[in-house]
């Protein structure tokens, strides 16, 4: 890919907008060694309460549920029934049963849709920290948590695969709302932060544990756990955008968009953040 | 219901292509992604899915490729028009509310419950270094710490201050003056910020009395 | 009131010498300490549980980040190495009530204990030691909290 | 019923060094929901711990502690296979009891 555009536009605002020198901001890439919130962060990894949504989604999908009384040990996650290591890091790929391309929450929606008999559709209304919503927060969190270690590797053999990832990379620097804001303003350029938060650059692998590869994490700010798909939707509220259905068809290709991005990249899942 | 149409707002078919191995050419795959964009979101609250139809520069400014540049002369000659300035040229408010201004990341989201200008933030150190003792700021715009005295203001009028004030006016209300595709919000024009808390925002930067501008 | 405080204080006081001797369970003398916890200062809270008044301390530590990204999260530590300390308390003094924990000092446990707190801004967090005799030694630390992501 | 604790006991020379996450609201009694009611307290308020039976740690919270609490200390003259059981209560009187082995 070729250099995002943000970072030129950043260098043509610099010397159009620079009267006398501008004092430089600092550099995020020198930033990690004199952090001075690695203490605080070190410390939250000591106990990660995203290990109790972890326990809670492994029992889960053992016990029996739904109007079918079944458990998930048969959901396919893309590498054969039950099979629950190693699917974090392909998704989302295409099934062939659903006819489409689905991320990991989305396909764990159609596990208790057709094993246990949920209403997928009345799932996908609840908020996120309610409900059988809230089980799939924790569902996803468990089987993210399966893969912790592994590298990320994304299909990207099936025509519908490649068209997610096509259709990923424009939505990621389609710019809207009040703002006009996209997803690249903040993850289009290396080395950069809100506030003193660092922003992964997502146009390429950013590197283990970071970006696609610490989510579901849990964020203290709010004392939840968040899967990708609400991670997404902040990110949007954030832009100003309007509300994005959960799995639509945006929310999906930028995760593949994101994960096929971060190949190679080690899974840390589930992650704590801030 | 099967989970194809429950889930997703677009049917699997519209994103399908049936049995070919190939992508489709650019073009088309930029108007299957701006369907799938439109189909993927929906009204909630204050945000209403006209946010996502885009105007001249939204669009020109959406890919990883900058615009030509006729595009670019047409964008910025265009957001000039829009400049709204200050009445009375009057410029600076008070650079506390300035600060108060600057520091709130709120406003025109989901969960806010009008788009009253009141209720909104500037977002500025989300993204700008601006008073020194304010550590938690970002890093995605310039350093704006000492911004006035670096520009050799040192009263709050004459000759050389003007100019100045008149281009950080128009950063301000609409940055696509001087900068087609610029990152930052029009706080000015898309009415996140009214006139007088933008003149609060001038104050932060200007006033030589303001904790920006202090060594 | 004072009667009330001085009794709990004896009661708590005789109940974790005890535990401590391992002659009753820990669980039995478990009466949460309201006084304690309503407190608007150290020195309140330290009374409380039948303290005298506080005196900073380089035998007892508090241990924390000297910058928190999130006030909703905060962790922070106490410890102490005086012999005959009972109880350690872990104090934010800008909390509305300013006593987050108390735990009781027994054989069993090294008198060093971690949790997490809130803080609604940038405060002193205290670790205070009370003593088997009612003296009250403390350190302090001060942690920044800082506003941190888009703040909407 | 609340979730489980997960408790981790892990033997250092001859102490355990003892690490728990509970999942708790630990609401604080001063916050507002978006229609302005006071969301009422609901936080933990005791803790104990046991090793092999023996009550090694008492401790009284208020609802500053931090929502789904970390607690971490060291039981003295614990051996791997020790059994650590830690119990909390929490205002409402909800308790939860759950028990790890040190290792």
């Amino acid at each position: 890919m070729s250099h995002p555009i943000p970072a030129l536009l950043l260098a043509a605002a610099l010397a159009a907008g620079s009267v006398h020198a501008q004092t430089p901001a600092p550099a995020a890439a020198g930033a990690a060694k004199t952090d001075p919130l690695a203490e605080y962060r070190r410390l939250l990894e000591e106990g990660n309460p995203a290990e109790l949504f972890e326990a809670r989604g492994e029992r889960l999908w053992t016990q029996k549920r739904g109007p079918r009384s079944a458990s998930l040990e048969r959901c396919d996650l893309g590498q054969g029934p039950g099979v629950v290591k190693g699917a974090f890091v392909t998704l989302p790929r295409w099934f062939e049963d659903a006819g489409k391309v689905m991320d990991l929450e989305a396909r764990l929606v159609w596990c208790m849709e057709k094993l246990q008999g949920f209403d997928g559709a009345e799932i996908a209304k609840q908020p996120f920290d309610r409900g059988e919503m809230a089980n799939v927060v924790a569902l996803a969190t468990w089987v993210a948590a399966m893969s912790r270690g592994m590298r990320f590797d994304l299909p990207q053999k099936h025509p519908q695969e490649k068209l997610m990832y096509e259709v990923g990379k424009r939505a990621f620097f389609f710019r809207g709302g009040t703002h006009d804001f996209s997803c690249a303003s903040c993850h289009g350029v290396a080395g950069q932060r809100i506030r003193m938060q660092d922003l992964p650059l997502l146009t390429t692998n950013p590197g283990d544990g970071v970006g696609f590869a610490a989510w579901p994490a849990y964020r203290v700010s709010a004392g939840q756990m968040w899967g990708m798909q609400w991670r997404l939707n902040d990110c949007f509220r954030q832009q100003r955008f309007p509300y994005p259905g959960f799995a639509s068809d945006v929310t999906v290709a930028l995760s593949t968009y994101m994960g096929v991005n971060a190949k190679g990249a080690m899974s840390i899942a589930p992650a704590v953040k801030r | 219901m099967t989970l194809r149409t429950s889930i997703t707002g677009l049917a699997a078919g519209s994103l399908l292509l049936a049995g070919c191995a190939s992508l489709p050419s650019s073009s088309e795959l930029d108007r299957i992604a701006a369907q799938s964009i439109q189909g993927s979101f929906r009204d909630q609250g204050i945000a209403k899915v006209d946010r996502i139809k885009q105007d001249l520069a939204q669009a020109a400014c959406s890919s990883d490729k900058a615009p030509d540049e006729a595009t670019v002369e047409r964008i910025q000659a265009e957001a000039r028009a829009t400049i709204k300035w200050p009445a009375n040229g009057w410029y600076l408010g008070d650079f506390r509310e300035g600060e108060r201004i600057a520091q709130s990341g709120r406003g025109m989201t989901w969960t806010d419950a009008s788009t009253a200008t009141s209720a909104n933030g500037g977002n500025c150190y989300n993204c700008h270094q601006i008073s020194k003792q304010e550590i938690s700021h970002g890093t995605i715009g310039p350093s704006l710490y000492n911004y006035g005295r670096n520009r050799g203001i040192t009263g709050l009028d004459g000759p050389t201050v003007q100019p100045i004030f008149e281009y950080t006016w128009m950063k301000l209300w609409n940055p696509r003056a001087t900068n087609a595709c610029s990152q930052m919000p029009r706080l000015g024009h898309m009415g996140v910020l009214d006139e007088n808390q933008i003149r609060h925002l001038m104050a932060l930067l200007l006033d030589p009395r303001s904790p920006v501008n202090q060594p | 009131m004072t009667t009330r405080r001085e009794m709990l204080a004896t009661g708590s006081k005789v109940a974790a010498l005890l535990a401590a001797a391992g002659i009753v369970p820990a669980t039995a003398h478990a009466d949460w300490n309201k006084t304690a916890f309503d407190a608007k200062t150290m020195a309140e809270a330290a009374r409380a549980f039948g303290g005298a008044t506080p005196a900073e301390s380089k035998d007892v530590t508090v241990n924390g980040p000297d910058i928190a990204e999130n006030g909703a999260v905060v962790p922070i530590g106490g410890a102490t190495t005086i012999p005959n300390a009972r109880r350690l308390l872990l104090l934010v003094e800008k909390n509305p009530n300013v006593l987050a924990a108390a735990f009781d000092i027994t054989d069993a446990v090294d008198p060093s204990f971690n949790t997490r707190v809130k803080m609604g801004q940038s405060s002193d967090v205290f670790a205070v030691a009370i003593t088997a005799d009612n003296k009250v030694f403390f350190a302090k630390k001060e942690i920044k909290v800082t506003l941190g992501g888009c703040g909407g | 019923m609340a979730d489980p604790m997960r408790i981790r006991a892990q033997l250092q020379g001859d102490k355990a060094t003892v690490r728990v996450l509970m999942a708790h609201e630990m609401e604080t009694g001063q916050r507002r929901d978006s229609a302005g009611k006071v969301i009422p307290a609901w936080f933990i308020q005791e803790v104990t711990a046991t090793l092999n039976g023996r009550p090694v740690l008492n401790a009284q919270w208020g609802p500053a502690v931090a929502k789904n609490p970390f607690l971490q200390f060291n039981v003295r003259g614990a051996k791997a296979g020790d059994k650590v059981v830690v119990s909390w209560k929490d205002n409402k009187g909800d308790t939860r009891t759950d028990e790890a082995t040190v290792a």
